[in-house]
């Protein structure tokens, strides 16, 4: 029975269960909304954790991938017409695409050296959705992105949106729970640590290195198909180096070798902000003062924090998922 | 002149030295003989203060310098040659021997500074005719030496060598072995020569400890120890 | 002594130059099916450099290896696992961020196919081939007698067991051919003993061991083949007492004499 | 204007430009050196260098020349306090982590510039006047003869200082081996120090010369900072003549593109030239091959 | 499983620090702004941002409207659309507000439009471009003048004096590729050759490569359509290449600031901008003079800063909310309406007439042409 309740199954499922319960708590569209914002940036940074904590792999371009696949779904929807049904799917594979390209010459790169292709392919994508005007509108971008109807429901309230952005959060956990319990998921810690001890392994390091940035961008595609659809406005100031950081300090802010890490450095920087609003003109100042602080005293990440804080509970010895 | 007192190191939890005690008078040549992965790197970056996690003590002339920074202890008088030479490869030789000095350097002990350069010099011809050469283009020989004449500019009463013969010719480790005999002679230097070649190590020593899996497990004078069956067995290659 | 079906590794004519250093140099050796081979030879005398060779991390510059007939100096290193070589390192690569089962099971890398996606998905195939991978991990730590540690971090164990982790870990992939590069380096006497028995174990089931090691008194013992290097070059082959009367061997390896020579 | 002299003057535009980048470059790789560390808040002292010159000469009067070198020198502090606050009780942090708190405090010091100046661009006087010099039919400001010789003069220290002193000396050591640096009894934890207090004395110098002809605002940093960065990697990190030229050389790309290519997509231009040299060479640009060597031996 | 507990109790201590929200204690009217008080536009929602709160204490001091004081609850957008949109969430929701003034860019305007239409919320925009009220959005509306005002007046004035090539710089921001498009499409009304069209980033430190390659061309005058600092740069690189002909510059010139951090390079340019910024030189005949000089004396004394005409875009916002709230009450619905039926309104930015199918309520007329002379602003001509 105890097997049965930690498989990644159940513990998606508790995720999904609990922030459903979260949104009964919470009935107010403004929080509903940060979260459902939450569960997008959650969606990225699993990829990025996979990417990063567990491959080893630093990647400054995921908001172009976020990007593309936003950008691509609004441009279907809007200036073709096509349903979203089919916008989706493609969505998803022009920016898988576009990352395995990219991701065949870049991943030879290592360190600060990949950090700077994948921060220079970034800027290039972001560059281009200020200048293909007519696609994409320019600096000025393009609104009136369809909502999402699913089995016959319209998507139209935050309520409805969280609900199926928490879903694909739960798949998404899921997928990427199974990946890190598997032999996929242990040649990428393996690669993380020593490259070539895990090449002897028979682990083909370059081939695995690319399917999971190709994963990570696809899922970064998701989480942009899905704000598409939910703020149905895009302009390129969204997509910029500036939220690839972001995205980068949440996983590390959580503690990089590990996704649940990632879940609780995401929902932290997430929602920072918005209680920092209390603080007006000097939140930005605090929020440099909260970020440094974190990182000084937790150098690992949050996860795992040994204390019995405020706001963890204390981790089970054992419990290494 | 040193003297350790059941000195433990860890790195992470893995206790690499397990109390290890031993002392070295001033003037002699010491030796450390072990194999591989027993403890006799450890030690010696625990006396130059390169260990992170240390207990015990260790007293040089008296002093504790257990958790001294280990430019203190350079400037103390204690001067590794360390396992791999450890040199600044892609400057020249002179820079390397002037870093050498960095402890005490000072723009008043210039005079001072160029003429332990030309000591060294003498000492090791070769390197006087490398001077402006990379460290790193040098010959494997030829760095050990620049390893062994920067540790000597720093002016040290103790020197401490990390197998100056790993993966040398013997030819070269003999040349390197007789300057060390010639330094001794010269200046009554002390010396601790940390060996995995027991035969070369015993031959210039006075007296030596043996070291297995991070314990002492044997010492005494040179001819005590050349002709311990266990030394002879595990270290000679005789029955 | 080359007698062709016998040969499991084969090396001819093999030369690896780093910069100026010549580390391999016209080396040519063989393995036979089933044994125990040792290489021996002072620090720099290229033996892990003989390692990276076999196992594919570098290529040669000149001459060829061949594994069971094929050749496999011009494979990718993540190739060579597959055709039934797994190998140790001297400086322990144990992957510290894993526990000790899944570093284990890593070792079953090549004898399971899942690829990324069917890894994510978890279908019924990927279920159960995960289950078999643990299931025969904790079969070779039963045989290398680690069991029951499967869930502690490797910090958690002593070196020597860390090392042991790191056989268990080349074994698991159930190889042809074994490359243990120092198994012996940091173990205490009781520690090599329990080892040179491990060694034997391996070899009872069949499987090819080459191994470097100092420890001279382990490598006459369980050795059936040594091959001497220096300087890249091989100056010896035999058996233990054949080597151990070699007078270049003893010259140059046993450390005497050679300053008299 | 021939077509002669517009590209004469892309080529000094590129040249004003790649200079700063090249400023910026060289404060990342003398912080990269003493720890491996790409500092992101380097362009937030380049910032800081401007905001605190403007500080002095504007509101509190100061004549320019004491105002630029007291800016330099406050930034130069901030940096060794950085050090001493943020990195240094971090020892054995992983690089990453490290880099994260330059994120962080790189938005610290735009929150703190925010709050002191407010958010508008400032300006200084240049330094020599505005009168344009002509060449050749093209045109240079007196400021960009002084950005250019600033950084040619500040080339030349630096060589000095590593070449001729000994903490110069001893600083290149630390960056090539730090093993080998506390062997021979180089506090190592000083040097690193030292080198955010000589990075960002650069970065604030760099503030002061450009604020005249480029004004300065709080969020000025990032993008000098981005650009410098480039410079940086594609000049081979931690190598200074390398990042000297490869900024020269963004700059050069960036205006030569501007002018002759699209002025919209001339960063992309500039950036996919920059990245396929890197997918052929992926040690920088000007990555010396046997100097790599010698530093992995 | 303690992970999920984590991430959980996280998400916990939110809601419950959701809950905790101030409850509603006395009857106020809620009024909320949302403005880039922190960001790269930062120095557009400042001003908006303090000239609205200005306000809400003055009309409070005078004892609220109909005796009901405002309450005035100010978000930050940073510019940046994912923080509009929850901070417009955040207004109509946690808030309860009847009406929202912003947001500062033409992009999180966009972004927030379906929000407002959907909670049915009325906004008063301070942003330039056209896309906002064209389509007539219900709930939506703005204060600001039209770029394609703007660009009218700037055509015309070259058609005045003899102009007919025209060279155009602009920034890839929202507003510079907004005016950019509105040059271009307005370009053959007016005659107009577009001869060279550049553009350069928001924040790049010089621009002489682009101003090199229009200097090559036969361009008779230079329009850069961006906001600060590369204004003020473009001004400088145009003195430094010795470029004669002249700048025109968008209505985004509307700080006397720029003037300042151009120095003597900003000599000359002339730009269309609401006639706050030439106060001194507004004749006393006109029906603006006693509004513009009020905000003026009142913002310069409170805060110590120059107005801008951003400013005034939330001033006329702020007090077009004021007089509708002053009709209708806590209604919505009246506020729109009331909103919308505003007539003869004289504010900073010109008179007022909202109807039906015009959110803006502005002409071209609005703008004046100004000129840079000897460092201050004067109507062109004068």
């Amino acid at each position: 029975m105890k097997k049965y309740l930690t498989t990644s199954f159940s513990k998606s499922a508790y995720v999904f269960t609990g922030a459903v319960i979260l949104m009964a708590i919470v009935r107010n569209p403004y929080h509903v909304g940060i979260l459902v914002f939450l569960g997008m940036n959650i969606i990225i940074t699993i990829g990025l954790s996979l990417l990063m904590g567990y491959a080893g792999q630093i990647s400054l371009g995921q908001a172009a991938f976020f990007g593309i696949g936003a950008y691509t779904t609004g441009i279907l929807t809007t200036k073709l017409g096509l349903p979203v049904a089919v916008s989706f799917p493609l969505s998803i594979l022009l920016t898988i695409s576009v990352a395995f390209v990219i991701g065949i010459p870049t991943l030879r790169l290592r360190g600060h050296y990949l950090a700077m292709a994948t921060l220079g392919l970034g800027e290039i994508v972001h560059i281009v959705f200020n200048e293909l005007i007519p696609l994409t509108g320019g600096p000025s971008g393009f609104g009136n992105i369809p909502l999402i109807r699913i089995f016959g429901i319209e998507l139209d309230n935050d309520y409805k949106y969280f609900i199926f952005v928490w879903a694909i959060v739960a798949i998404v956990l899921f997928l990427s729970l199974n990946i890190i319990n598997s032999r996929v998921g242990r040649a990428l810690k393996a690669i993380h640590k020593e490259e070539q001890t895990a090449s002897t392994l028979g682990v083909n390091t370059s081939r695995l290195k690319l399917s999971v940035f190709v994963l990570s961008s696809g899922f970064a595609a998701l989480a942009g198909f899905l704000y598409a659809h939910y703020v149905t406005f895009l302009s390129p100031g969204t997509f910029s180096l500036g939220f690839s950081i972001l995205l980068v300090t949440m996983v590390a802010v959580g503690g990089m070798e590990n996704i649940w890490g990632a879940l609780i450095g995401t929902t932290v920087l997430t929602l920072l902000p918005e209680y920092l609003r209390f603080f007006k003109d000097f939140d930005i100042l605090i929020y440099g003062i909260i970020l440094i602080s974190i990182m000084i005293l937790r150098p690992e990440g949050l996860y795992g924090i040994k204390i019995p804080g405020f706001l963890l509970p204390r981790s089970k010895k054992g419990d290494n998922e | 002149m040193l003297n350790i007192r059941s000195l433990k190191t860890y790195y992470e939890s893995i206790c690499a030295l397990k109390s290890v005690s031993l002392h070295i008078k001033k003037g002699e040549i010491v030796t450390l003989i072990g194999g591989n992965g027993s403890g006799k790197s450890t030690l010696l970056n625990s006396i130059a203060g390169l260990a992170p996690r240390t207990t015990g003590t260790v007293l040089f002339e008296n002093r504790e310098i257990l958790g001294l920074s280990p430019s203190i202890i350079v400037r103390l008088g204690i001067s590794l040659v360390p396992e791999g030479r450890q040199l600044f490869y892609p400057m020249t030789v002179m820079d390397n021997l002037v870093l050498g000095t960095y402890s005490y350097y000072s723009f008043g002990n210039r005079k001072e500074i160029s003429s332990r350069l030309e000591w060294a010099f003498e000492l090791f011809p070769v390197l006087g005719d490398r001077k402006r050469q990379l460290a790193g283009t040098l010959s494997g020989g030829e760095q050990q030496m620049l390893s062994i004449a920067r540790a000597l500019m720093s002016k040290p009463k103790l020197l401490i060598l990390d197998e100056p013969s790993v993966g040398l010719a013997p030819k070269i480790v003999e040349n390197i072995f007789r300057t060390l005999i010639e330094l001794k002679e010269r200046t009554d230097l002390t010396m601790f020569l940390v060996e995995q070649n027991a035969k070369l190590a015993l031959d210039v020593c006075q007296r030596g400890y043996v070291i297995e899996t991070g314990q002492i497990i044997l010492s005494g004078e040179k001819e005590e120890l050349m002709n311990n069956r266990e030394v002879l067995r595990a270290y000679l290659g005789k029955e | 002594m080359n007698n062709g079906s016998d040969t499991i590794l084969a090396a001819k004519a093999v030369t690896k130059r780093f910069g100026g250093l010549v580390a391999v140099s016209d080396l040519s050796l063989d393995v036979r099916h089933g044994s125990i081979t040792a290489i021996i030879g002072p620090n720099g005398a290229g033996k892990t450099t003989l390692f990276n060779l076999i196992s594919g991390l570098i290529r040669p510059d000149s001459g060829t290896i061949f594994f069971k007939g094929e050749r496999i100096d011009t494979k990718r290193p993540w190739e060579i696992p597959y055709l039934g070589i797994s190998r140790t390192f001297q400086n322990l690569r144990v992957f510290h961020n894993m526990n000790i089962i899944e570093n284990v099971m890593t070792g079953r890398y090549t004898h399971s196919s899942g690829g990324i996606l069917s890894c994510a998905a978890r279908l019924g195939a990927a279920r159960r081939e995960e289950q078999k991978i643990r299931e025969k991990a904790l079969y070779w730590m039963k045989f290398m007698n680690i069991d029951g540690i499967g869930a502690k971090k490797l910090k958690e164990v002593p070196f020597e067991t860390q090392r042991i982790v790191e056989i268990t870990r080349a074994v698991a992939a159930e190889p042809e051919l074994v490359l243990l590069d120092e198994p012996a380096a940091g173990l205490n006497i009781t520690e090599t003993k329990n080892l040179i028995d491990t060694i034997y174990r391996i070899r009872e089931i069949g499987t090819t061991v080459l191994i470097v090691e100092h420890d001279i008194d382990l490598i006459m013992e369980i050795s059936d083949h040594i091959i001497v290097l220096d300087f890249g070059k091989k100056i010896a082959d035999g058996t233990a007492k054949q080597v151990r009367n070699d007078r270049k061997v003893i010259a140059v390896y046993l450390g005497e004499e050679y300053g008299k020579q | 204007m021939s077509f002669a002299s517009q590209l004469l003057q892309y080529t000094l535009s590129g040249i004003t430009i790649g200079s700063i980048y090249a400023l910026v470059a060289i404060g990342f790789n003398i912080i990269y050196n003493s720890t491996g560390i790409i500092n992101l808040a380097q362009g937030d002292f380049v910032m800081l260098g401007g905001m605190i010159a403007v500080f002095f000469h504007n509101t509190l009067h100061f004549p320019l020349v004491a105002s630029g070198p007291i800016a330099a020198l406050i930034v130069a502090l901030i940096g060794i306090l950085f050090e001493r606050f943020a990195i240094h009780p971090l020892k054995n942090a992983s690089v990453i982590t490290l880099v994260i708190i330059t994120i962080a405090a790189s938005i610290l010091f735009k929150g703190g510039a925010m709050f002191l100046w407010g958010k508008d661009a400032y300006s200084l006087p240049s330094f020599s006047g505005d009168e344009p010099i002509r060449f050749l039919g093209a045109t240079i400001l007196p400021q960009t003869i002084w950005i250019i010789c600033v950084l040619l003069f500040i080339v030349a220290a630096l060589v000095c200082f590593f070449r001729y002193t000994m903490v110069g000396r001893a600083m290149k050591a630390c960056s090539y081996n730090k093993r080998a640096a506390n062997i021979v009894g180089i506090n190592v934890n000083n040097m690193v120090m030292l080198s955010f207090g000589l990075s960002a004395l650069i970065g604030g110098i760099a503030g002061v010369i450009i604020t005249p002809i480029s004004l300065i605002e709080y969020e000025k940093g990032s993008l000098l900072g981005l650009k410098g960065f480039g410079a940086a990697v594609f000049g081979g990190l931690g190598n200074m003549g390398g990042a000297v030229a490869a900024g020269i050389l963004i700059g050069l790309l960036e205006s030569y593109s501007a002018g002759l290519l699209s002025s919209g997509y001339k960063d992309a231009v500039a950036l996919i030239i920059l990245l396929l040299v890197l997918f052929f060479r992926p040690g920088g640009i000007f990555a010396r091959k046997e100097v790599q060597k010698l530093k992995h031996y | 499983m303690k992970r999920v507990m984590a991430i959980l109790t996280i998400l916990i201590a939110f809601s419950a620090a959701s809950c905790l929200e101030a409850k509603d204690k006395k009857q106020s009217y809620k009024i909320g702004g949302v403005f880039a008080i922190t960001g790269p536009a930062s120095f557009l929602g400042e001003p908006e941002r303090n000239t609205m709160l200005m306000i809400v204490d003055m009309v409070n001091a005078q004892g609220g409207i109909n005796g009901v004081p405002l309450e005035a609850f100010i978000e930050d957008s940073v510019g940046d659309e994912t923080k509009a949109v929850n901070a417009v969430k955040k207004l109509i929701n946690s808030d309860k507000v009847l009406a929202i003034i912003g947001t500062t860019r033409s992009g999180t305007t966009m972004a927030v439009i379906p929000i407002v239409e959907k909670a049915e919320t009325p906004l008063i925009s301070c942003a330039a471009a056209e896309t906002i009220v064209n389509p007539v959005r219900k709930w939506v509306f703005k204060t600001p003048q039209l770029d394609r005002h703007a660009a009218d007046r700037i055509y015309g004035t070259m058609r005045d004096r003899g102009i007919s090539r025209v060279a155009v710089m602009s920034a890839t921001t929202g507003f510079g590729s907004a005016g950019r498009e509105q040059l271009q499409n307005l370009a053959q009304t007016y005659g107009m050759k577009i001869v060279a069209d550049e553009t350069y980033g928001p924040k790049d430190t010089d621009m002489t490569a682009q101003l090199t390659k229009i200097k090559g061309t036969n361009a008779q005058a230079v329009v850069n359509w961006s906001i600060v600092p590369a204004q003020a740069i473009v001004a400088k690189n145009m003195r430094q290449l010795g470029m004669t002909i002249p700048l025109y510059q968008s209505h985004g010139f509307g700080n006397i600031k720029y003037v300042e951090a151009a120095g003597s390079a900003a000599e000359g340019i002339i730009f269309p901008a609401g006639r706050l910024l030439a106060v001194d030189t507004v004749p006393d005949s006109n029906p603006q003079k006693k509004v513009l000089v009020e905000y003026k004396t009142l913002y310069e004394s409170k805060f110590d800063d120059p107005v801008s005409t951003f400013g005034g875009h939330a001033w006329d916002a702020t007090w077009i909310l004021v007089e509708a709230l002053k009709k209708a009450g806590a209604d919505k619905e009246g506020i729109r309406k009331s909103i919308e039926n505003t007539k003869g309104f004289v504010g900073t930015g010109g008179v007022f007439n909202f109807s039906k199918t015009d959110h803006c309520g502005l002409g071209p007329e609005a703008f004046e042409m100004l000129v840079v002379n000897n460092g201050k602003f004067v109507v062109l001509g004068q």
